[in-house]
């Protein structure tokens, strides 16, 4: 099952969970299972129903540009952390 | 390590536009003139925080000359939408008030006003005639003076908003970032060696020495065309399309050359007002900023307060780090904290960090991105702490990094894990480097190493290829060239094709001719638009033999393509441009096309060894001699590939020794020259040598990775090490300018 | 830039005519690297810019062994530098006019514009004060000199009258034992303003001690200065490192440094010394040699 | 405010007679750009601090932006468009080529027009006299290394042809 890392700013809606494994075949699914596990997850990292613009996901290292719809494999590690711009 | 042979890659041809850049026949975008052509000048705040009363603009409207006068009730209304611009976001309504203040200015140089007129100096004069009436409010300049609570505020609509979730009332920090990483507190108290200070860092700005320029003509049909410097014309277009709220589609934006960008060539700041001022005027636009303008109100990149710590093990196992980072964000929204709290400890494999970074809105303009947005002023922390440390444990600095240095598979405090990386193989380089084995000989003089981390990314590019009758290709590509890219994308094309660099002709487009292309930035052009290049390259092969299966009688899966670019079968071998030919002739036209969107970071990995001699008698630092080492992946053309290291080396020495903001008491910049801002001469830096390693990316075919922005990462901190070595000094400000330093050596003495 | 109309006369006299007809609304145009600066920048402003860069009497430069420089206000400054006997007899000047600006500006800019632009911080200014030299005024009344040490009366201000010109600067003639150092500090090493500069000259007696030395001191004050009693602690002593110390401690006694962002009070101060004892160890190394 | 006529001026521009017309407050470097369309010359600063727009001037090398149109009259001007000579690069042209001395090329006319003055006068030129000389000129792209090593090679090509 796919690792998802609760970024530590929402561990206070994990009860200090770290991460968590849950079956997903890709981001949208993990938001919304994880909203219900831990409710307010997904207001605090999407805005109308998108991963908010100030964030990305990160699965396997890789910086998706698909957002929610974006895949996760069954070992995938799935990270959100905030955008970057470069020079 | 890669060890393919390549006929093209790792050569050193001549640029493409390199005659027109000798000859002054290269067109930049002040260079451009249309018939009948005006003038643009912008009025600017002279205050660094005010009320707009009133605008009186009657006398300049009646200045003889002048064509159209602009203010911001000519500017449409835009929402709080944010707008995802490829590389970042932003909110439409404070990138539309950052081109033409609204109720308020936020810093001096903010456009309050512009003109246009049948000269500059008409246009200069009647922009001088516009009476604003300001009430002059409270400012701020210091990061940590902003953060208090009864700081002016600038937005009264900003509250903090810590990942989703919002402060209940507002304040001049926009962002608060957290990241934790294992359990650092514990960790802390296993160390056998801490070590923790405070930094602070000045703001610096990109430096270009092309001014921001902009041609626009707004047609009569609602057709808008754009002649711009810019980093990305896509993200021009997009940008200048939302804030005056017309269809994309409208809006035409050609590249010209561009003078450096570095990161500030990405945000519009006059597009939107020559379109406007063109649309008033029924006649061409061209404003160009002054140097003043470009100090005053671009760029630039994010001073900071930085607090950061350290603890190792006996055996310099680094296991604990913690840091508290507050940069500027200008006096927009949208600094540059998240990268700078991603690359704090981005080097290093510690098990545990806690790390928290606000984003601070002040007086200042909003600042944008500049090479390596945010590493550098973290790197000047934690690289100078990695020294002390090991100091501290009786290693040295070099072993310490050795020890620490990440690898495939170690965890950044973000949470993501490294694909394989550079680290190791450029400290070896380091390590075995003839600098590095080469002892310093005088008096005053010491030597510093640090190391950088940069992400580079991907985004998207896209490349097509027309084949002339000859053989020759035309390559259209979107990626602003700012030093070099058209080649070294041809070469990627080239090497695919089994064509001369020569033999390609690139060309960079503009948003109607080009496929869709993200800015030339986060390292990434040679990387990604030589990706698109070489699939579009092998587009146009797959398409070619499938042609040729007919030609030559047989199955295309009969047909092979060699590495050399050769097409075999049924007897037959025929190098790329023979069969081009051969097709052309049969009635073929041929166009490759591709479009790419790599999302995997590169992850270029550097290190820098700095000498340095320091007068004792005033403090002034002399840098004897410079190596830069870096992880290129595969370097296609290692001129310019040097190039990128030498530029951001010197750029990142400037950052150390001399470059700031100066601000008045009214918080008004005091230094928004050449002069007086002190960028390095030649005659301040010596030559820079520089190592490239090559680990290969296996993320890209020929193993590219981004290059562009690491090298001005370490530079601060090898040079505040070598400073300590030299002087037993510690300087934990940037700039080392000659008055601070010598005042730390007198404090040193006095505590001796 | 404001409108002003371009004016090219041919003789003092009629450049003395323009001026005194616009006052302070003419501007002379020398080398025009601070005039057109200042004019583009609105920090002055002018009906009239007077070019006298058509007249001999400014535009050329003559030594005699005895009547020494006379150096026209226009000359540009590369000219003290490339020449090999001027440069080797006016150490101090060649110092200055080799660090003014860059190489294109050191092909335009003057030294008689460098002084009467009266910046604090100039660099040829402690030099021609270190060589005692005196400025040559032509005006409405007739001509009339003033040494350089009381030229400047402000930052950006001198003693010239409506309708005078700076003619010329006149140096005094050089003699064997004699040398000058202009050296100044910067953060860079070229293409800054100085946090401070330092002219100084000596003379050196028979028996090598110093027979006379005079050293100026710019960027600590409102004006460039003569440093009167550093300068006479030297006579008769040697030319060593304690004495030239001495002599900047002296010295930093009458600077009295702003704090800005070329630095510090205390950091100016701190660098008169440094300078001065440099400046008097070139100067007396060029007048032992 | 007295109403300033244009100013004619007649001068010569990489060997050819040129005249024009042009208003007292206009600088050389406008007048070139604007009036004349050499637009190789380039604006940086205008105030004399990065010579970008760096042209000869009766045989020295000058910031236009600190040169006044109508001081230029019976002058002659060098410009980078009068480097080349025909259709063959000067050495100096050809060394920052091969050499890579150049990314955005914005400082890269008035770096060519002081390489080259530098170099007619001392083709030997160390890299101290390089480094002073051309002080005057900023770079923000190239570090300085490759134009420095540009200008040594293509004095040996100057030393060599002469």
């Amino acid at each position: 099952m796919p690792t998802v890392f609760i970024p530590a700013q929402l561990r206070e809606l994990s009860g200090g969970t770290q991460s968590v494994e849950l079956e997903a075949k890709n981001v949208r699914e993990i938001v919304y299972q994880l909203d219900v596990m831990f409710p307010g997850f997904k207001d605090r990292i999407c805005i109308d129903g998108n991963i908010s613009p100030s964030l990305q996901v990160s699965i396997d290292s890789v910086m998706t540009s698909r957002g929610m719809i974006a895949k996760v494999q069954p070992h995938s590690e799935v990270h959100f952390i905030p955008a970057i711009g470069g020079g | 390590m890669t060890t393919t042979q390549y006929r093209v890659i790792g050569s050193r041809p001549v640029r493409h536009d390199g005659a027109d850049k000798v000859t002054g026949k290269a067109i930049y975008t002040a260079d451009t003139k249309l018939p009948g052509m005006l003038a643009g000048f912008v009025l600017r705040s002279p205050h660094a925080h005010a009320k707009i009363i009133s605008i009186d603009t009657s006398e300049a409207e009646a200045t003889p000359g002048v064509h159209a006068i602009l203010t911001n009730a000519d500017f449409p209304n835009v929402e709080n939408k944010i707008a995802d611009l490829g590389e970042g976001s932003v909110n439409l309504s404070y990138l539309s008030a950052n081109c033409m203040a609204q109720q308020k200015v936020l810093y001096r140089g903010h456009a309050v006003a512009a003109v246009a007129a049948t000269d500059v100096h008409i246009a200069e004069e009647a922009a001088r005639k516009i009476k604003v009436e300001y009430e002059v409010l409270d400012s701020v300049t210091w990061v940590l003076d902003a953060m208090e609570e009864n700081a002016p505020l600038l937005h009264e609509d900003i509250v903090t908003d810590s990942m989703g979730e919002k402060a209940d009332k507002p304040s001049n920090i926009p962002v608060h970032l957290h990241f934790e990483k294992g359990d650092a507190a514990a960790a802390f108290e296993e160390a056998d060696g801490i070590v923790e200070r405070e930094f602070k860092t000045a703001t610096v700005h990109q430096g270009y020495i092309e001014p921001h320029a902009v041609v626009a003509d707004y047609n009569e049909d609602g057709r808008l065309r754009i002649w711009t410097a810019t980093q990305g014309s896509f993200t021009c277009r997009q940008q200048t399309a939302e804030i005056l709220q017309i269809p994309l589609g409208n809006v035409l934006v050609t590249p010209c050359e561009i003078g450096g960008g570095f990161g500030g060539k990405i945000t519009v700041y006059l597009e939107p007002t020559a379109a406007l001022l063109s649309k008033k005027a029924g006649r061409p636009v061209r404003i160009a900023m002054t140097r003043a303008d470009v100090f005053e109100a671009s760029g630039p990149t994010p001073g900071s307060f930085m607090r950061v710590k350290i603890g190792a093990k006996n055996d310099g196992t680094l296991i604990a780090g913690e840091a508290w980072l507050a940069y500027d964000a200008g006096a927009y929204p949208g600094g540059m904290i998240g990268p700078g709290c991603m690359c704090v400890f981005s080097c290093y494999d510690i098990d545990h960090a806690i790390v928290d970074g606000y984003d601070v809105l002040l007086n200042k303009p909003k600042t944008s991105a500049y090479r390596a947005p945010g590493a550098t002023q973290v790197a000047f922390a934690t690289e100078q702490l990695v020294d002390e440390i090991a100091e501290k444990l009786g290693m040295c600095a070099l072993e310490i990094r050795e020890k620490n240095a990440v690898k495939e598979g170690s965890r950044r405090v973000d949470g993501p894990v490294y694909p394989p990386i550079g680290l190791v193989e450029c400290l070896d380089a380091l390590k075995q480097s003839e600098h590095w084995n080469t002892p310093l000989d005088g008096p005053h003089q010491g030597r510093g190493i640090a190391a950088g981390f940069w992400f580079g990314c991907g985004l998207k590019s896209s490349a097509a290829c027309t084949v002339n009758s000859d053989g020759t290709i035309n390559l259209m590509e979107g990626s602003t060239d700012i030093g070099g890219s058209r080649t070294s994308i041809a070469m990627q094309l080239a090497e695919v094709l089994g064509l001369e660099a020569e033999d390609i002709n690139p060309q960079v487009g503009d948003t109607d001719t080009a496929g869709y292309t993200d800015v030339t930035g986060g390292s990434r052009v040679t990387f990604a638009t030589g990706m698109a290049a070489y699939e579009a390259g092998r587009d146009l092969q797959q398409q070619m033999r499938t042609l040729a299966a007919d030609l030559w009688d047989c199955s295309a899966d009969d047909i092979t393509i060699g590495e050399d670019g050769v097409f075999s079968g049924n007897g037959k071998a025929v190098g790329f441009k023979a069969l081009a030919v051969e097709l052309f002739a049969a009635g073929e036209h041929l166009v490759g096309r591709a479009t790419v969107a790599p999302e995997c970071p590169t992850n270029g990995f550097g290190a820098q060894i700095a000498d340095v001699e320091v007068d004792p008698e005033t403090g002034k630092v002399t840098v004897l001699r410079y190596t830069t080492i870096q992880d290129a992946g595969k370097a296609i053309h290692p001129s310019y590939v040097e190039g990128q290291l030498q530029g951001g080396t010197v750029q990142g020495i400037g950052w150390a020794l001399n470059e700031e903001y100066f601000y008045r008491d009214d918080n008004t910049m005091a230094n928004a020259s050449f002069l007086d801002y002190r960028m390095p001469t030649m005659l301040d830096v010596p030559m820079i040598d520089t190592i490239i390693v090559e680990t290969g990316n296996p993320e890209h075919p020929y193993g590219v990775r981004g290059v562009g922005e690491t090298p001005i990462v370490p530079p601060p901190a090898a040079l505040a090490n070598a400073i300590y070595n030299a002087t037993d000094t510690r300087m934990t400000e940037l700039p080392m300018s000659p008055p601070k330093l010598w005042k730390a050596m007198q404090s040193e003495q006095a505590s001796e | 830039m404001k409108e002003f109309d371009y004016l090219a006369p041919e003789s003092v006299s009629e450049v003395v005519s323009v001026i005194s007809e616009h006052g302070d609304r003419a501007k002379l145009l020398a080398g025009g690297t601070d005039i057109i600066v200042q004019l583009r920048e609105g920090l002055r402003e002018a009906d009239v810019v007077v070019d006298i860069k058509k007249i001999d009497e400014v535009t050329s430069f003559k030594y005699s062994e005895e009547h020494g420089l006379s150096l026209g206000a226009a000359v540009a400054c590369y000219h003290l530098y490339e020449h090999p006997k001027l440069s080797q007899l006016y150490g101090a000047l060649a110092d200055s006019t080799h660090i003014i600006g860059g190489w294109q500006i050191q092909s335009r800019a003057s030294v008689g514009g460098n002084l009467c632009n009266a910046s604090p911080a100039a660099d040829s200014i402690p030099s021609l004060i270190a060589l005692n030299a005196t400025a040559v005024i032509a005006g409405p009344n007739g001509g009339r000199t003033v040494a350089v040490q009381d030229f400047c009366t402000g930052p950006g201000r001198n003693v010239l009258e409506n309708g005078e010109l700076l003619v010329s600067i006149q140096v005094p003639a050089q003699c064997n034992n004699s040398g000058s150092a202009y050296e100044r500090f910067i953060p860079r090493n070229e293409m800054d303003i100085a946090v401070v500069g330092v002219g100084s000259w000596v003379r050196l007696s028979e028996d090598g001690t110093i027979a006379e030395a005079r050293i100026s001191l710019g960027a600590v004050a409102a004006t460039p200065l003569f440093a009167e009693e550093a300068s006479a602690s030297l006579t008769g002593k040697h030319p060593s490192e304690e004495n030239f110390a001495a002599a900047g401690e002296l010295a930093k006694q009458i600077a009295t440094p702003i704090s800005d962002m070329r630095g510090t009070d205390e950091y100016r101060a701190h660098l008169v010394g440094v300078l001065v004892k440099r400046t008097l160890t070139t100067a007396a190394e060029r007048a032992q040699n | 405010m007295p109403a300033s006529k244009k100013v004619h001026v007649t001068t010569t521009i990489n060997g050819e007679d040129t005249d024009f017309l042009c208003e007292p407050r206009h600088s050389l470097l406008e007048v070139l750009r604007d009036n004349l369309g050499l637009t190789g010359s380039k604006e940086g600063c205008n105030n004399g601090n990065c010579g970008a727009c760096t042209v000869m001037l009766n045989g020295r090398p000058v910031d236009s932006c600190l040169v006044l149109g109508a001081e230029v009259e019976g002058a002659e001007i060098e410009t980078v468009e009068g480097i080349a000579c025909s259709s063959n690069l000067h050495p100096v042209q050809e060394c920052f080529l091969e050499g890579a001395a150049l990314q955005c090329g914005i400082c890269t006319p008035g770096f060519l027009v002081a390489s080259k003055a530098l170099l007619d006068k001392d083709p030997h030129a160390s890299e101290e006299t390089i480094r002073f000389d051309l002080s005057g000129n900023l770079c923000r792209c190239t570090g300085y290394d490759k134009i420095v090593r540009a200008v040594q090679a293509a004095g040996q090509k100057m030393a060599t042809k002469v």
